[in-house]
Order: structure tokens, then sequence, then C-alpha cells
């Protein structure tokens, strides 16, 4: 579904990300992982066309995309949900959620509505406030259902976990698995050990901007040099 | 060229002139009226001191702001340029503290301002009759012609001379026993009169006086109209008929019939021949109907060239402040002063004219004169009244 | 001896809700509290009126014995309680030595660590001479916590400090933390939702639902409380 | 004390344009000094604080026409300028008591309608003022001591201003400007120094304002609109916002522009507004910014090290 | 006292159509638009020289209307979108548009003022006690029309939604694949429509000068700030306040002083809800 090759950037003098290569097929969930500052946000980011590439090239579903602008990308089919949510605070929630179908039919945009009503009961009961008004978790679960707004083919996930208390991280992940299960490429960059393991079946290693280790996900959380260095103790 | 021949030596005078702002309607019809009078005293120039000179204006342009750009104005023109008079159109008083610190003589060629710029200074001098000499003669004409016995004033808040008048006309008023059915205002800045315009219409006077200039007048008797009153209007803002068209538009015929202006005599209206070809030059020339104020402007240089003559200097302003005083109405002049004692032309630094209503002559773009005038002790005296007919 | 931080019954509402609906607890100096709860249960608001960014709608908070609460933020700093926030917040273009250079300067004589100290504890000595700006999305948040230590807090009160870090760098802050409760006296609260991080590093843990307290004790005793599990913990 | 020794050399140069210049060139330097020490006090609020206050012009103007009128009534000279000036300091206090709750745009349109009110004051209680067409302001100094005080207070101020910037005052009015909400949770008493940097910004403007008014002779509500309020807004950002001598570049630029300029009406209008657009597009932290960015870029370029990370804010220039 | 009301009613929709243009581009752009001003000057005086050259009414307000839009974009296109990032820059832009926009229409038609005759110059509606010119009507129903019009789009359409959040936050929307520049762009030329509606709806009452604009401005402003940067029901409801408190003010207590009753309102106003009467600002300190 998405191939990216030797992805490069930069912001002024600090290279991010230094030839990562990396792809993600339809129906599973493919892993990011790192330290901090390791360079994962500004991968995804240099996907969607938001980060400035100064080399690689990006395929998705057998197309060459990348010249293409953010608007293009996303009509393609990619979503990304942010690094720290990035709600609108001062629109309601369901505006909010309308947002994330952006450029599709209003008919389209209400059943979508629906079904992230029904998937997350609450978020129903408070359409109508500003988005600003919600609980840091609140807000993270609402950017979730707006990046699933666009029903993309490929979805990209930054920190989906943070904020969230447990039992959420756990109705997240659940959401998420059945995404994938329904067809949709999932890239999850994560702190969260526990939803890397229930939800990757590979995943790659980022370290200063760089591959250092890539395969199936429980080879590599056993792999003790990879948990030290990049995961910590792992639980 | 129009500044003289080359064998002559060129005297440089200052103008401040209001040539744009609020105040615009007057200051380039001044300046081409100065224009005019410059050529035509150039063509035989003046001598002083043996040599024969021609006259130059230096024009600044006070941008209706004479506090600010005004005053600027004058410091330049006295300290760089060095001029040895000026003269200038309105904000006396703020010219009256550089005045203090470095004296020359000013000619004021259209402040009207109640109760009048003489007191300011003594090196201002006041070529037109003011404020004080014509608005008795509304009240008179519009108690005697109009038969108006009540009259709303509306005046412009924050705008000198529109406030001056409101003050002449309640006086006036007084003295004909006119009542004053309503006094509204509106601040200078506004755009929308209908408040002051309400008040003044709900009164129901027998006629509307409005006080201040032209540009702001004429938008002020739009929207009266607009709101249905299709009395008799009374002002002194000298509107003509080039202004109405402009600023009224399409309707301005109608809006203008039963409009009364005092002032100054007209060029187009008088009946001094000197005038009367002055008005059809700069009506041929300009393709523009002739304000009183034009021919004030149009004397000023030979004003000078009299007075540098009977100074013998043309750089030492003390001197020529004096000749001013003493000098006669000089030759080549429209205005029609009315002569002072021993036949100067300024008795304490104040050169008059006679006053006038005239009336608007609708379908014809002009104006009819209603009543000439002269005023003494606020009263009216002389008056005479031309035969109505219209153009 | 009295506790440090006293929190009376303290209700907060935006509107008609009521985010924090009659929490009650005390703390000692040098002790760690725990904080969790469910998204929503009003735990960043709790800390909002500790804090002083919010005035309690009733019941107060009262510091040594004086009313604390209500006050607006700057007497809750001047009064010896300071915060960081749930989203980074940082004066962007300052490098963190002037950041913490004015934190410390409002610090009104108590005692506490010079700043390269602070630094130095939450691994940011690289970072005090580059703008905050520019530092990774953990290395602010640390920063955000060295600034209110900078203002030499007695109450310290932390939001998801945690969030976004690995489990090592979590670890180190953790200990990091430790160490200001233990040589400093430091009273902490810290909310997070990361157990791994949150529960070896608390003396005590309180549980928010809905406002309220749902449940209070030792980590241990809170691990394995059923209502706990049920509504926050999971089937962990 | 490099900023000391600048700040006698501005008064010394102040000095010798005020005494050296005449005319059209003598206006403009006597705008540019009155504006420079307006603009010190605003480079407080505006420059350090990062709020936006477009009262300045009312300040200003009250300082002009207060002095006048008390001075008119017999007192001393210099005792009408402290009253006067404390007068307009309480007006600041007033105004920043009012909108110190309300932040960026807000606090900006709120005291540029205060000036607006205050226009409409000068224009109307004309009893005190003069009315529209201004009031001609006795001489209580001649006009060689104002001369002496207008370079002086050049000096002093910048004097005042880098110590008030390197003071703590200056650390949290930058910390305001950088992060309100922040601040208040590092201790900074906010609401307290934004009504001291309010205060002292108001009363450099009315100092400002009675020197204008003994030097020009003459005050006028058009020389105090909201228009010059933002003007001398827009100056302190052209010259650069925060820095110790932003306010005399800024004030040489503006002034210099607004008078010097003259290609006939309108079109210095116009050359005037694509200057202001191209300064603020070439040099984002005004010319002091784009001169140091400069120097720093011909330094670099001279060691041969490309040292793009540098990015200092808020410095002294 | 009617007369009054009514009169405050039609400043009121005055006022509010354009802080309405000025409240989009601040919402969008963060940009206090002094330029509108120029905007207003210039399709006041196409449609001046447009109904001159003998164009009939309805046409030349369209091409006035056009040239307001065209000439909003312009601002946007040659100088805001250029400092973008930086929120702070923009007065000294704004400033050097209204500069340019106003001594342009200073040097192609000067200083003088000039009527603009409406087809409806001579209706006068009476009811009661109360009258009102065909003009000023005329501006009531534009003011209404457009307002609804402009309601709509911003509230029912995804355009709209749009909008607003490329004014909350650019990169968030980006990321959304929301075009940004067409946004801005969009945002520009409504503005500009409305000030062209207002230059059209307003100069027959008044005349079109280079300075026809200051005064409105200003208060619109105020308008901006008492309903709420951003709002545009804000701005309506604001604008209507603030012309009947003036009008009220005028009438009663001081001509002189018209607008310091609306600074006094908005004193009041901003010391009891610092965010303006409709405070859309939801961000937590937190
Ligand atoms: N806009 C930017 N300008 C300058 N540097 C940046 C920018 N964005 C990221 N960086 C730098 O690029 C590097 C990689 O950052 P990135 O955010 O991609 O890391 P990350 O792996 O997502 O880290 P985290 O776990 O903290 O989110 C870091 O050193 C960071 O400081
Ligand atoms: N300023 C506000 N206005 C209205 N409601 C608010 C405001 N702040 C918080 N709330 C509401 O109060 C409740 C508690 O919010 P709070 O942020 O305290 O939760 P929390 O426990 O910190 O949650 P999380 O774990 O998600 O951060 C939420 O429902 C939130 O929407
Ligand atoms: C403005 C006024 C002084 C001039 C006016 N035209 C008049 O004749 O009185
Ligand atoms: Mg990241
Ligand atoms: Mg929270």
């Amino acid at each position: 579904m998405l191939d990216v090759h030797d992805l490069t950037i930069t912001f002024g003098p600090t290279t991010a990300v230094r030839g990562v290569s990396l792809t993600a097929a339809a129906g599973t969930v493919t892993g990011v992982l790192g330290a901090n500052g390791a360079g994962k946000t500004s991968t995804l980011l240099g996907i969607l066309a938001r980060a400035p590439r100064q080399s690689g090239r990006i395929t998705f579903d057998g197309a060459d995309v990348t010249g293409f602008d953010t608007g293009a990308l996303v009509r393609a089919g990619i979503a990304l949900c942010p690094e720290n949510r990035r709600l609108f605070p001062n629109m309601s929630i369901e505006d909010n959620l309308l947002l994330g179908a952006y450029g599709t039919g209003r008919a389209t945009r209400r059943t979508r509505l629906r079904d992230t009503y029904d998937r997350f009961g609450w978020v129903a009961t408070r359409r109508a406030e500003p988005a600003g008004r919600l609980s840091g978790g609140q807000q993270q679960t609402v950017a979730i259902a707006r990046a699933l707004m666009s029903a993309p083919r490929l979805l990209l996930l930054d920190e989906p976990s943070s904020g969230l208390s447990p039992v959420a991280v756990d109705e997240v992940g659940a959401v998420l698995a059945d995404i994938a299960r329904d067809g949709t490429a999932l890239v999850l960059v994560e702190q969260n050990v526990r939803l890397v393991r229930a939800l990757c079946a590979t995943a790659y290693v980022l370290a200063h901007g760089q591959v250092t280790a890539s395969g199936p996900v429980p080879e590599l959380l056993s792999d003790t040099a990879v948990s030290d260095a990049y995961l910590g103790t792992t639980a | 060229s129009p500044s003289g021949s080359p064998d002559s030596d060129v005297v440089k005078v200052g103008a401040i002139l209001s040539l744009s702002g609020i105040y615009a309607t007057l200051g380039p019809a001044q300046k081409n009226a100065l224009q005019m009078g410059v050529e035509e005293l150039n063509r035989t120039g003046f001598t002083v001191g043996g040599r024969k000179r021609t006259l130059e204006i230096s024009y600044a342009d006070d941008r209706s702001d004479a506090a600010t750009t005004g005053v600027t104005a004058l410091r330049e023109l006295v300290q760089s340029q060095k001029v040895p008079v000026i003269a200038y159109g309105l904000g006396s008083d703020t010219y009256v503290p550089q005045l203090q610190r470095q004296p020359v003589p000013m000619v004021n060629m259209l402040d009207s301002s109640y109760p009048g710029i003489l007191g300011l200074s003594d090196h201002l001098f006041l070529t037109r009759g003011a404020s004080p000499t014509y608005v008795p003669g509304c009240l008179y004409y519009a108690k005697r012609k109009l038969g108006t016995t009540s009259i709303s004033v509306i005046t412009a808040k924050g705008e000198p001379y529109g406030e001056g008048l409101t003050q002449l006309v309640t006086k006036s008023a007084q003295a004909e026993g006119v009542r004053i059915a309503a006094n509204s205002e509106f601040p200078l800045s506004s755009t929308d009169y209908s408040n002051a315009i309400s008040a003044a219409v709900a009164a129901k006077p027998d006629a509307v006086y409005l006080s201040s200039v032209t540009a702001v007048i004429l938008p002020v008797l739009k929207q009266l109209r607009q709101s249905g009153y299709t009395g008799p209007v009374i002002h002194s803002a000298g509107v003509n008929p080039n202004q109405a068209k402009a600023i009224l538009g399409a309707q301005y015929d109608s809006i203008m019939k039963d409009n009364y202006d005092c002032a100054g005599t007209l060029p187009t209206t008088s009946q001094d021949p000197a005038a009367q070809a002055f008005a059809k030059d700069y009506q041929q020339r300009y393709d523009e109907y002739p304000q009183d104020l034009t021919m004030w402007a149009h004397d000023f240089p030979f004003i000078v060239a009299a007075a540098m003559t009977k100074a013998d200097t043309v750089s030492d302003p003390a001197k020529i402040e004096q000749a001013l005083k003493e000098i006669d109405v000089p030759q080549g002049t429209v205005s029609g002063w009315l002569p002072g004692d021993g036949g100067r032309l300024f008795t304490d630094r104040n050169a008059r004219t006679a006053s006038e209503v005239t009336a608007w002559c609708p379908g014809q773009d002009t104006l009819r004169s209603a009543m000439v005038f002269d005023v003494k002790d606020d009263a009216v005296v002389d008056p005479t009244f031309p035969q109505e007919t219209c153009g | 001896m009295s506790a440090l931080l006293v929190v009376e019954d303290v209700v907060k509402r935006f509107g008609g809700v009521a985010a924090v609906d009659g929490v009650s607890f005390t703390l000692d100096a040098g002790q760690v509290l725990g904080l969790i709860g469910p998204n929503g249960s009003g735990k960043t608001t709790l800390l909002g009126v500790l804090a002083g960014t919010h005035d309690p709608t009733s019941g107060k908070v009262t510091l040594d014995g004086r009313t604390a609460s209500g006050r607006g933020a700057h007497r809750a700093v001047s009064a010896g309680i300071a915060r960081t926030f749930q989203t980074t917040r940082l004066f962007g273009t300052w490098t963190l030595r002037e950041a913490l250079r004015l934190a410390h300067g409002e610090r009104r004589g108590r005692p506490g660590w010079p700043d390269e100290q602070i630094a130095n504890l939450l691994g940011l000595g690289d970072a005090l001479d580059r703008p905050g700006a520019s530092l990774t999305s953990a290395a602010q948040r640390l920063a955000m916590i060295a600034l209110a230590l900078a203002t030499g807090p007695r109450v310290l009160l932390l939001d998801e400090p945690a969030v976004g870090m690995d489990g090592t760098e979590a670890a180190a802050l953790a200990a990091a933390v430790r160490r200001a409760a233990g040589e400093l006296g430091v009273a902490v609260v810290v909310v997070d939702h990361n157990m791994q991080f949150l529960m070896p590093l608390a003396d005590t843990v309180l549980v928010m639902a809905a406002g309220a307290v749902l449940a209070s004790g030792t980590p241990a005793q809170i691990r394995s409380d059923e209502a706990v599990i049920a509504s926050y913990l999971g089937e962990a | 004390m490099t900023a000391l020794g600048g700040a006698v050399g501005l008064s010394v140069l102040a000095y010798l344009l005020l005494t050296g210049l005449s005319g059209d060139q003598g206006q403009v330097a006597l705008l540019v000094v009155v504006w420079t020490i307006a603009l010190i006090g605003l480079n407080l609020i505006q420059g350090l604080g990062g709020y936006p206050n477009l009262a300045h012009a009312a300040f200003f103007g009250g300082g002009a026409y207060l002095s006048a009128v008390l001075l008119d009534t017999g007192l001393p000279m210099t005792v009408a300028a402290l009253l006067a000036v404390a007068g307009v300091m309480a007006a600041g206090l007033v105004v920043a008591l009012v909108f110190s709750r309300t932040r960026g745009q807000y606090f900006a349109i709120g005291t540029m309608f205060f000036t607006a009110v205050a226009t409409l004051v000068f224009t109307n209680a004309a009893d005190l003022t003069g009315g529209p067409n201004g009031r001609p302001v006795a001489l209580g100094y001649s006009l060689e001591a104002t001369v002496v005080l207008l370079a002086a207070s050049v000096g002093v101020g910048l004097a005042l201003f880098h110590w008030a910037s390197v003071s703590r005052f200056g650390d949290r009015l930058r910390a305001i400007r950088a992060d309100e909400d922040l601040a208040q949770h590092v201790g900074v008493p906010t609401s307290r120094v934004k009504l001291l940097a309010m205060v002292c910004s108001a009363g450099a403007a009315a100092w400002a304002g009675v020197l204008f008014g003994q030097y020009n002779g003459v005050v006028a509500p058009s020389q105090f609109t909201f228009g010059q309020s933002f003007l001398m807004f827009v100056a302190l950002g052209l010259g650069g916002a925060g820095r110790l001598l932003g306010p005399a570049v800024g004030a040489a630029v503006v002034i210099g522009l607004t008078q010097l300029l003259t290609l006939g009406p309108g079109v210095s209008q116009i050359v005037l507004g694509v200057l202001f657009i191209l300064v603020t597009l070439l040099a984002p932290e005004g010319v002091l910014g784009g001169v140091s960015a400069l120097a720093r870029r011909v330094r670099a370029a001279r060691t041969g090290r490309a040292d793009r990370s540098v990015r200092g804010e808020g410095a002294v220039a | 006292m009617s007369q009054v009301l009514v009169n405050g009613v039609f400043l009121g929709c005055l006022f509010a159509v354009v802080a309405v243009g000025l409240t989009l581009v601040y919402g969008v752009m963060e940009v206090p638009n002094f330029a509108h001003a120029g905007v207003i000057v210039l399709s006041a005086y196409t449609t001046w020289s447009a109904s001159a050259a003998g164009l009939p009414f309805a046409l030349a307000a369209l091409a006035g209307i056009a040239c307001g839009a065209l000439v909003s974009v312009l601002t946007e296109v040659l100088a805001y979108r250029w400092i973008i990032d930086r929120p702070a820059a923009a007065p000294a832009v704004a400033l050097g548009l209204m500069l340019i926009l106003q001594n342009v229409a200073l040097r192609l038609y000067g200083g003088e003022g000039r009527s603009l005759d409406t087809p409806y110059d001579r209706v006068l509606l009476r009811l009661g006690g109360v009258s009102l010119s065909g003009v000023k009507a005329a501006l009531v129903v534009l003011a209404v029309v457009s307002l609804l019009a402009l309601h709509l789009l911003l509230s029912r359409t995804s355009l709209g939604r749009a909008m607003r959040a490329v004014a909350q936050d650019r990169e968030a929307a980006a990321i959304l694949g929301i075009p940004m520049r067409r946004q801005y762009a969009l945002a520009f030329l409504i503005a500009g429509v409305l000030g062209g509606v207002a230059a059209i709806a307003y100069a027959p009452t008044f005349q079109v000068s280079p300075y026809m604009a200051d005064e409105v401005l200003l208060s619109a402003f105020v308008v901006v700030v008492l309903g709420g940067l951003g709002s545009v029901w804000g701005a309506v409801a604001g604008g209507l306040v603030l012309g009947v408190v003036e009008g009220l003010g005028s009438a009663y207590l001081s001509p002189a002083y018209q607008s310091a009753f609306g600074f006094l309102l908005l004193v009041s106003i901003l010391v009891l809800r610092p965010g303006g009467l409709r405070s859309t600002n939801a961000r937590r300190v937190a």
C-alpha cells in the first residue's frame, strides 16, 4: 500500500530523518518506534508532504505520489492523526469531526458522523461543545475519530495513546484493530509498548533519523539490545 | 514664462493653502486665482529700488490641518525660503505663536471665523469681509423676503468656521426676532447626519441654516433633502454650481432649489466691470464657476507689489508690513474694496468688500444676486435688491 | 504536626458541570501523590485549582495553614505551589537558562537548587542554552518541570509529565522527582496514565472518577481495587 | 557600558540636530527627538511587554495640553510639567486597569478607541483646549532650555530603559510577551507588571508632549489622533520593538519618510505605504533587527563559518 | 425616539457589514485590516465612475463590488500572504496598504467629494412619525441579505467550516488536506465583496471621497471587538448595539461626543467580558 524510499528531511541545520525507507501493507499495522527526537513524527509529516523533504520517493497504492501536495495525498486516501491532537479548539466537536471528512459529499459526511458517534458514545453527547473545553484524553479520542472520518486507506497515527487512560487505550486499540481488519494500512508511532504488541505485526526502529532495526514485532521486542536502547525496560 | 522676463529680479512670496483635505473646495480655486493675478502683474512687473521685479509664489499645502502641516509650512517658508510676506487661508490662531517668534506679515484671503482673526496678532491682515459682516444678511433676507419666522440650525461640531457661524446666526436671529426652532449638531468626522437632521426637521422650522464649509454641508444638504425636507436652506458656504454638481450628483438641481448663500460678493453677480471681466477669464481658463474667494486671491499679488513698492524693499518683512497699512486700493484689483479712511485699502489691517445673498437658479446652473449689503454694528445697512432674474 | 497541603472539599464547576466535585486529601512534605482517573474525571482541573489557575467554586486549599486557593496563579507560586501543563508550554524563543532565571527570580527567598543543578537533575544540561522550541518534545516537557522547580516550590504539581516518553526516559524522570521530594522536601502531586511510571513513584494514589474521589491508598491497594480496575486500569 | 555611551552620544546628536537644522529639517529633527522620547516609553509596554498600546498619542497629547493649561494658571513651568506628567500617568493607570484583562488585538482596539475619544475631548472641550484649531502654548521654558531638555531626555530615557530592560522588570515584561499564562505560573505578578509598564509608558509620552508643546508653540487635536498612535506603534515595530535604539531608529524612519517625502499630494503617501510594507517584509525584526542579522551574516561570511543556527531574540541592540 | 432608533439601526447595519469583513479577515489571518477602508473607497469610486460613464446603476454597483473583491484579494496575495507567520508585522503592512489604496484613489479621482446617484434616490419610506430614505432602506436590505448569505456560507458549508479551521490552526487544517492559500484568498474575497456592498450602499447617502471610510472603519473595529474577534454574529450584534447606543447618546446627551458613547459601551463590555459579547475562545490554560 505505502512504500517510502530513502526519505530525508531537514529543518534548517537539523537533519531529522536520513534516508528512511519503509513499507506498510493494507490490512496491517506497521509500528514505528524510537526514542525521543528519533525522527518518527518527522517521518509521518514527510509522508504527508508537511515537512521539507530533501530526498525520497513515496509510492502509494502503486502510484508515485512524491510530488503530490497534502491536499492531493488526503484525497488519495491518506490521513494523519497528528502529535498533540491539534483539534480546532474554538470549533464544536462536530465541526472538528466534519473537517476530518473535508472534500467528501454532504451525505457521506453525515453517515460517517453517525458511525463515529456509534463508535465513541460520549462524543455524541458533547458534540456541540467547543473542542478546546475537553480534557486532554477526551481531545485525543476526538482527534483519532477525526482522522477516521476521512475513511482513509492509509492511516498515520502519531502516538494515539498519549493522554489516554489505560482503559481508553484498550478501546482505541480495539478500534484500530477493526480498521486494519477492514483493509486499511496503519502506520503507528507509539511509546506504549503494550499497544504496539497488541496491534503491530512488524515495526521499524528509528534512531537519530535512521532505521536501525526492523522486522516482526515479537522478535524486535525480545531483542534486548533494541529494547534497552530504544524502548527502555519493557513491561 | 509666467514668472517674468529674464532681465527682472524675481521676488518670492509664500502662500499656504488648503489644497487637500476637507477645505479642498477652497484651496485649489485660490491657487488658480493667485496664478492669474501673478501672471497679470508680471506682464508689466513692478519697480522696487529702481529695478524691475516680477513676483513668484511659493505654494504650500496645509492639508486642511493648520496646526500641524500649516505651522510646519510657515516655518519652512520663513526660515528656509525667507519669504517676506505670506498669503494664507484658514488657521490664523494656529500661526500666532510662530509669528511671535519670527514675525512676518500674513495676508488672509479667506478666514471668516468668528469673532475675527485680527485681534490674534498684529501681523495678520484680512482682505475680505469676515463672517460677522455677512451672516446678519442671511437672517435679514430670510425674514423679509422668505417670510421666515423660525429657523433650525445644523452645525458641524469640531469645525471652527461652522461653530462661529452658529453663534452669529443665533445672535442675528435674536436681533431680527426670528425664533431658533432647533439647534442640532453632528461631529465633523461623521458620515451620517440623520440624528441632527431629524432633530432640525422635527421642530418644523420655516428654514434650515447649515453651518459649515462647502465640503461639509453639501452631504448634509443631500441627506436633508433625502429625508423629505423641501423648505428653504440657507448657508454661508459659497457653494458654486460645479461643486453642487460634483458632490450632490444627478439630483443637484432639485436639491439646490430654494438655497440661499450669504457671503462675499461673487465676481459673476458683481456690477463692477473689472470683476465681471475677471469672472469671464476665470471661467474660460479653468472651466469652473468662480467663488467669492477667487477675487481676493487674484488681488493678493497686486497688494504685495504695491506694498513692496511703497516700502522700497522686497525682503524686509517689517517694512513691508508697515507699508501694507499705508497703501491705497491698488490698480488692477477686482475685489471691489470698500475703501477705508483716506482711500486706504486696510483700515486697522482690515480690507472690506460688500456682502451678498445669492440664490440658486433652478435649471440654469448658476446663482443670482438676491441682496447686496453691508453690515455696521451687527446690523444690515444699505441693502439693495437686484431684479429677481436668473441668467 | 499537621499536613503541608490540605485540600478540603474542593468543587469546581464550569457552567453547570462539576469538573471537580468535592475532593479532599492531605499531603506531607516529601510525599508523592499519584493522581489517576479516567479521561475527563477532573484531574487537570483539580491541579488547576491547587495552582491558582482556576478559582474553586467552593472548598479551599491551605498550605501550611494558610489559604492558598482562589488568589491567582502568581500568588500560588509565591506561596510555594508550582505546576506544569498537560500540553507543553514554554517561552518558545527563550533559552532554557533565560526562562529558569526568570522563574528563579520569582522564588521569594525559599531554598532551592541553582538552575544548573535543576537542569542536570532532569538531564537537560546540554539544553540550557537552546531555545525551548528547538528541543524535542520530551525535552520540552522536562524543561517545563525544570521551570516549575526553579520557582522553589514546596508543592509541585505535574500533569502527565511522562507523556510521549519511552521507558528509560520515564524512569529517569521518576528518579528526578524522587530526589526533589527527598532532598528538598517537596510534596508532589503527579497525574499520569503511564502506570509503569506512576505506580513505583507514588507513595499514595488517589483515583478520581467523574470529579469525585473513587479510591485512595497505596499503589498496591489501588492496583487490586475492583472499581479502579473496572473503570480505569482495565484487565491488564 | 556601551549602552550608556550610546545614550549620551544620542543626546549630543539630538542637540546638534535641533540647534543646527532649521525650517523643514528643523521640524523633522524636533519630531524625531520628541517621538524618540515618547517611543522609549512605548518600548516598555509594547516592545518588552508585547502589548500593542494605541493610547500613546492620547498620552502624548495629554501631556502637551495639560501642561499648557496648567502653565496658564500661573504655575511655574516645571511644576506644570510635572503635574501634567503625573496626571497623564494617572490616566494611564486607569486605562491599564480597564483594559488589563484584555489581550492582543482587544487591547489594541480598546486603547485605539481611547485615543479617538481623547481626540474628541481635545476637539470639543474648546474652553481648555482651544478646540479644533488648537491651542497656543505659552513659553514656559526658553527655546534654548527646551532644546537642552529634549536632547537630555533622549539620553536619560534610553539609560532608564536600558536599566529597566536588564532588570527583573524587563524579564517579567518579556515573559508576559512570550506567554502571559505561563508567566503567571512561574510567579510573575502579571497585572501589576503590566500596570507599571503602562504607567511609565504614559509618563514618557506625556513628557514628550510637554516638550513638544513648548517647542511647537501650538498644540492641536490633529496632532494626537489614533492615526498618530498607530504610526507610533508602527514606528516602534519598524525600528525594532524591544531593542534599546528601536525608538530612535523607528522615529527617524517614520518621521523622516512622512515629512521629507515630497512627491506631490498622494504620491508621497503611496511611496510611504510601499516602503512600510517593504521594510516589514525585508526586516522582520525591524531595521535594527535587520542590521544585526546582516552584521551577523557578514561576520559569519568573513570568518568562513556560515553559522546559521544563531537565533537571538529580544536582545538589547 | 423611534426615529433615533431607526437611525441607529441603519448605522448599525453599516457597521456590521464593514465589521464582518474585518472580523473574517482577522479570524483567518490575524490581520487588523486597515486596508479595508481603501477597498471601500476604491469600490465606491469604481461604481461612481462606471455610472458616470453611463452604465446603469445595477451594473455599476456590480463593477464596484467586483473591484472591491479584486483589490481585497490583491492585498492578500501581494502583501499579507508574505507575513502570514508574523502577525506582529500585520499592523505595519495594513497601514502601508491603507496609505497606498487611499492615495491611489486620491491620485485617480482627486480629493473632492463625488456623488453617487441611485435609481432610488428619491424614494422615502414613512411609517407613522418615522421616516427612512430609500438609500438607507436599501442599505439595510443589502446588509441583511449579505450577512445572511455569509452566515449560511460559514456555518452550513464545508467551505465555511474549512475557513474557520484555517483561522484557528493553519497546520492542523493543512494536515486535513484543506488548501490554505485558497481559504485566505476566499476570506479576502468575501471581505472585499462586503466592502463593496458597504460602499455602494452608503456612498449614496454621503459622498464618495478618499476619506469616506475612515470614521466607519474605526467604528467597525470597535464592533469587531464588541462582538468578539472572528465572530460573525458577534459583529452583527455589536454593530446594532453600537449604532443604537451612539445614536441615543448623540440624540439625548451630546452629538459631539457621539463616539465617546461607543467607547463607554466598549469599556463596560470589555470589563465584564474581556473576550467580547460572543467570546469564542475555548482554549484552556492547562
Ligand atoms: N519544525 C522543526 N524545526 C526544527 N527542528 C525540528 C522540527 N521538527 C522536528 N525537529 C527536530 O527534528 C528531530 C526529530 O524530531 P521528531 O519530532 O521527528 O522526533 P520524534 O521521534 O517524533 O520524537 P518524539 O518522540 O519526541 O515525538 C528532533 O531533533 C527535533 O528537534
Ligand atoms: N474550561 C472548561 N470549560 C468547560 N468544561 C471544562 C473546562 N475545563 C475542563 N472542563 C471539563 O471538565 C471535565 C474534567 O476535565 P479535566 O481536564 O480536569 O480532566 P482530566 O481528568 O484531566 O482528564 P484527562 O485524563 O483526559 O486529562 C471534562 O469533562 C472537561 O470537558
Ligand atoms: C470657509 C469660509 C471661510 C469660506 C466661505 N466660502 C465663505 O465665503 O465664507
Ligand atoms: Mg513525535
Ligand atoms: Mg488532564
